[in-house]
C-alpha cells in the first residue's frame, strides 16, 4: 500500500467532491490543494474563481494569498470582488466553495467570528471575509479541517457562515436562496455531509483504520451515522505523484508527508 | 461636480495633511497581503489622524497598524487577517479587549455597500448574511446596519438591505496613474473600484507616473477615471511589504517580523512603530531602514518570475 | 455687426451656461454642438461624459451619434452606460445636462413618449432614453429647441423627465434628489429658465429682435417674465469663427448660415 | 455551473436553433447606430421564432426589423430611435396601432434591471423615474413594473425598486470572441456587460475569434468571461449597416434606405424583408445583396480615420 499523509487524503477525499466543469471558489490553504489537485486529475474544465477577482487562472502551484501573482496566471479575466462574490457567486453559478472556521456545529454552521459575547469576546476571530457568502449561495460547501473535539460543539457560539441553522427548515426560514447546498466535512477522521431532510451532519464515511466511536469521542455534537458508513479510499499511486509533483511540489501546504 | 483635471500630484505629506482629517471613514484599499496602502497609511500614523473608522473588505496589515497607532474607533469590515501570516493582532486584541468598535459584515455585504455608494444610492439589496448572526448585530451609532424587506415580487421572500458606505476619504495603492488623476489597476481590483467611486475624496499612491498621452492611447486599460480622485502620490513600493501586481512579491520576512511584534504588542510594537514609522519622515526613509536595495530587487525578480 | 444663423445663436447662448471643469452629459444634435463650443471656447477642462460610457474624450467634430467613434477619440476611460448614468449621473455628478423633446410645459416638464393615451398613443415619441435620468440627477438642465406653440403647452401629455412637475414643491414632494436643478430653454425666441420659488419657466432673455409678445404668442402657456427681460449676446466674430471652423466645419448640425 | 468550456463556435443558424425560442425574452445588443446585433436578428428572423420580448435600452435597428416581421409581442426598454435617421418606425407604428406592448423605463432604469439580474438580486433601487408619469403605467402581465419603497435610513425620501431583467437569451455583436466563448468588447459598452451577465443563455457573434492564449496573456481586455457566454458566432460585419468601433463606420445610405421602406410600410417593407433577409441564407448573402465590397472597404477606412 502507497504510504501518505493524512492532509493527503483529506485532499484527495475533498477533491473527489469536484466534477468536471464545476466552478470552484477557492482562497488558499488545503482547499486551494484540494481544488488544483481536482484541476490536474479528473477535473480538467474545472473553473477556478478567485474572490478578489480572477477567473480560470492556470494556477502557478503553490499559491499563499487570494492576492498571491499564481491565482491570477493566466486568468481569462481579471475582475473585482463584487464580480465574484456578486455576479457569479450570488448570482447562482458556483458549483463549489470552500469554508474553514474555527466552529462547526450540527447544523453545518460555521463561526470563524467570536468565542464568547459579539460585544466582548473572549476569542476574535478575523470574521467572514467571503465565508458567509460561500455560505449563502454556492451549490456545494466543502469544509476540510483536523478534527479536533472543541470544533465540533451542538451551537456555534456565533453562525458566520449559515449551514442548515437549526435543522432542515433553517434555510427557508431564513430566506436563503435555492437550492439548498450540500455540505461535506472531512476531517482526519471522517466525512459527514448534510442529511437535508434533517438538516443535520450525518457520518457517512470513516478514514481508514478510524472507528465511529474515534468520531463520536472527538464531536462534541451526537452526529447522525449512515445506514451504511463505508471507508474513504485511500489516494492510488497516481493520484499522490500529481499531488507532490504538479499541485505542491516545494509542500508549502502538504508538509507530513510519510 | 467631478475632481479638477490637474494640481493632483503631492507628497503622501500634502495629500494626508490635506484630505484625512480626525474623524473620518477612511476607505482602505488592498486585500490581505496584496496592494495594502502601506505609504499612505504610515503618513496617516506619522500626523497622528484620530477616531478613524477604517472601512473595507479585507483589513489587514495598514489597518493593524492605524489600530496599534490607538488612531482607530470603529472597523466596518468583513475580515480581519493576513491570511497565512496570521490574524491581524493589534485589531484583534483591540477588539477583544474591547477599545474598538467591530462591525462585521460578508465581503459580499461591504462590496455591495460599496455599490450604492457609488451608484448615488441609499442602499443596496443582497441574499448574503441571511439566517446568520451577522443579522444579530446592534448598532454601534444609531444607524441601523441593515433592514430587512420583504420581497415585493415575491412576497414571503427576506431580502436584506444594506446602507450605502461612502468614505470621507480612501487610500488606495496602485500599479499606475497620471497627472490627471486617472487610475489604472493591474491584476485583482477586489473591492476598490466600488470604494473609490463611493468615497467623497481619493488618495492614490502608485508605482509610476504615466503620461495622460498613454491613459488615452488605451482607455480600456483605466479602472478609475480622474473625476473620482483628489491626490495622486508616486510612490514606488508603496504597498510594501505586502506586493504589488506585476512589480513585487509580498515580503514574507518582514510580515513575519511585524507579525511577532504586533502579536507580542507593549514595548515592542511600541518600538516598531517608533522605529519603523514616527522616526521616518518619509516612506522612503521607512524603506531604507527596514529592507535593502538587494531585498527590493529579490522580491522584484521573484514577481516578474510569476508573469 | 456680424451674421449668424439662429441656430448659431442658440448654441452659442447654450454653451454660455456650461462652466469650466463642469461634468457635461451630452448626446448628439445641437447639445453636442454647444458642449464641444464650450470646451474649445470658455471651457477647456469641461469633461464629456457619453451616456453609452466613455469619459473625457477629445471629440473630434463632428458626431452624429453616441455611439459614434468620435466620441470615443481618446477618452481616458471606456465604460458602460452603467457607470455613465448611474456612476456619474445618479452619483451627483454631472453639472449639466441637455434634454431635448416634443412637449415641454411651464413646470419644465419633458415629454419624449407620446401624444395621447399612453397605451393607445395618438403618436408615440421614441421614449426616454437617458432624459428621465438627466432631469433627474443633473444640476444643471439645457434644452435648445425651436419655439413653436405645440411645443410649450400647459401640461404635458406624459412626463417622461420631470422639472418642477407641478410647482415649487414638485420635486420635494416626488423625492428626487437634491439640490433641485437650474433648468433653462434656449429657444430661436426666448430664454426661459425655471424660478424655483414658483416651480415655472420665466421669460428672462430675448433673442435679438423678440418682443415679449413674441413670445407669447407662440406659448401655449402664460410664462412668467422676469423684472428685467435683457437681450441674449449675438455670437463675437471669434465665437462664430470656433464655432465653424472647429466644432461643425462640414455644417452637420448647423446648416443655415447667412 | 457556468457555461461550459468549449463547444461554442457555431453557425448564426444553429446558435438561434438551438437557444431561441418562441414566447422568450430576448436582450438586445448595441445601441442606437452602433453595434447592434443585425447577423443575428436577421437569423431569429428567418427562423420566425413568435411571441418575443425584446429587452435593452435603446432599441433601434434589429429591434425594428423583428417587429416589422412580426415576431414581438412586447418591448420594455428606455428608447426606440436610430438618432437622426429617426425613429423606430415599424415600432412606433406598432405601438401607435396597439399591435406592441410598449414597457417604457429609463436608460438607468434598464441597465439597474441587468445590474440586478446579474447579481442575483431581485430587484434594485434607483432615483430615477420619480415624478415622472413613468411611475404611472400599469402592468401588461400581472408583474409589477416596479415598486416604491420608503428609504428606511431616510424615512419619508421614496426609492423606486426595479424588478430584475433576465432575459432568456441575449444577442450581442462583440468585436472579439474566443472559441471558450470569452468576449471582448472595444469602445462603449452601454448596458451590455449587465445584460450578458444577467442572461440565462447568451449569443455572441464577433468580427472576428481570437486564441484563448491571446485572451489570457491579455485578462485586463476581457469583457465578460466565457462563463456566461453558450455561443460564439463569427460574422465579420454582423453589425452593418449600423458601425463596430475599430471595424467599420455605419453605412448612412442602407441606414436611409431601410428608414425610407420602414416608413412607409406596407409592400415596400415586405419587400425588404423578403430581399434583405428571408431571401438570403446567410448574413454574408445579405451582404452580397445590399452592398459591395468596395462600399465596405469605404466604411472600414472611413472608421480607421477617427481611431
Amino acid at each position: 500500500m502507497t504510504e501518505y499523509a493524512l492532509d493527503e487524503l483529506m485532499v484527495v477525499e475533498a477533491s473527489r467532491h469536484i466534477e468536471d466543469g464545476n466552478i470552484v471558489m477557492v482562497g488558499t490553504g488545503l482547499p486551494m490543494v484540494a481544488s488544483l489537485f481536482a484541476l490536474k486529475s479528473h477535473a480538467p474544465n474545472m473553473c477556478y474563481v478567485v474572490e478578489t477577482g480572477p477567473v480560470a487562472p492556470e494556477v502557478i502551484p503553490t499559491p499563499t494569498s487570494v492576492s498571491d501573482p499564481r491565482v491570477m496566471y493566466r486568468a481569462v479575466r481579471f475582475g473585482s470582488l463584487l464580480d465574484a462574490l456578486g455576479g457569479v457567486l450570488q448570482r447562482g453559478l458556483a458549483d463549489v466553495a470552500f469554508l474553514g472556521g474555527a466552529q462547526i456545529d450540527q447544523f453545518a454552521n460555521v463561526n470563524s467570528t467570536v468565542i464568547g459575547d459579539y460585544d466582548r469576546p473572549k476569542v476574535r476571530f478575523p470574521g467572514s471575509g467571503g465565508a458567509n457568502d460561500l455560505a449563502s449561495h454556492a451549490k456545494k460547501i466543502l469544509i476540510i479541517t483536523r478534527h479536533e473535539k472543541r470544533r465540533f460543539p451542538e451551537r456555534c457560539d456565533f453562525i458566520t457562515s449559515p449551514g442548515y441553522i437549526d435543522g432542515p427548515q433553517g434555510r427557508k426560514n431564513a430566506g436563503l436562496p435555492q437550492p439548498y447546498p450540500d455540505i461535506s466535512v472531512i476531517t482526519d477522521l471522517t466525512v459527514m455531509s448534510i442529511d437535508k431532510s434533517k438538516g443535520r451532519l450525518r457520518v457517512d464515511k470513516l478514514m481508514p483504520g478510524v472507528s465511529l466511536d474515534q468520531v463520536r469521542e472527538n464531536t462534541l455534537f451526537e452526529p447522525l451515522v449512515a445506514p451504511e458508513v463505508v471507508t474513504v479510499d485511500p489516494p492510488t499511486r497516481a493520484e499522490l505523484r500529481i499531488l507532490r509533483d504538479e499541485v505542491d511540489p516545494d509542500g508549502t501546504y502538504l508538509k507530513g508527508r510519510e | 461636480m467631478g475632481k479638477p483635471i490637474g494640481g493632483k500630484i503631492m507628497t503622501a505629506k500634502e495629500a494626508v495633511e490635506s484630505l484625512v482629517f480626525d474623524g473620518a471613514t477612511v476607505g482602505m484599499g488592498g486585500q490581505s497581503i496584496g496592494r495594502c496602502s502601506m505609504a499612505l497609511a504610515h503618513e496617516i500614523v506619522r500626523q497622528g489622524k484620530k477616531d478613524l473608522t477604517l472601512v473595507g473588505c479585507n483589513l489587514a496589515l495598514s489597518t493593524d497598524i492605524m489600530v496599534g497607532a490607538g488612531l482607530v474607533k470603529r472597523t466596518e469590515c468583513g475580515t480581519g487577517n493576513l491570511e497565512r501570516f496570521g490574524t491581524a493582532f493589534r485589531w484583534r486584541e483591540a477588539a477583544e479587549q474591547g477599545r474598538l468598535e467591530v462591525d462585521d459584515y460578508s465581503h459580499l455585504a461591504m462590496a455591495s455597500r460599496f455599490l450604492a455608494g457609488s451608484l448615488g444610492l441609499p442602499f443596496m439589496p443582497t441574499k448574503s448574511m441571511l439566517g446568520s448572526d451577522l443579522l444579530n448585530k446592534k448598532s454601534f451609532d444609531g444607524v441601523k446596519p441593515f433592514e430587512m424587506l420583504d420581497n415585493p415580487w415575491n412576497p414571503g421572500e427576506p431580502v436584506v438591505l444594506l446602507p450605502a458606505c461612502t468614505p470621507d476619504v480612501s487610500i488606495v495603492h496602485v500599479q499606475k496613474a497620471d497627472e490627471m488623476g486617472n487610475v489604472i489597476i493591474e491584476g485583482f481590483t477586489t473591492h476598490e473600484p466600488e470604494m473609490i467611486k463611493a468615497s467623497k475624496s481619493v488618495i492614490v499612491s502608485c508605482e509610476e507616473i504615466v503620461s495622460s498621452d498613454e491613459v488615452r492611447r488605451n482607455p480600456d486599460r483605466t479602472t478609475v477615471p480622474y473625476i473620482f480622485v483628489d491626490a495622486v502620490v508616486e510612490q514606488p513600493w508603496g504597498a510594501y511589504p505586502t506586493s504589488t501586481y506585476r512589480y513585487y512579491e509580498h515580503d514574507a520576512d518582514h510580515l513575519s517580523r511585524y507579525q511577532a511584534v504586533a502579536r507580542s504588542g507593549g514595548e515592542a510594537y511600541e518600538e516598531y512603530l517608533q522605529e519603523s514609522i514616527y522616526g521616518c519622515e518619509t516612506f522612503a526613509d521607512h524603506l531604507e531602514k527596514v529592507t535593502s536595495t538587494e531585498r527590493l530587487d529579490e522580491l522584484r525578480r521573484s514577481m516578474h518570475r510569476l508573469l
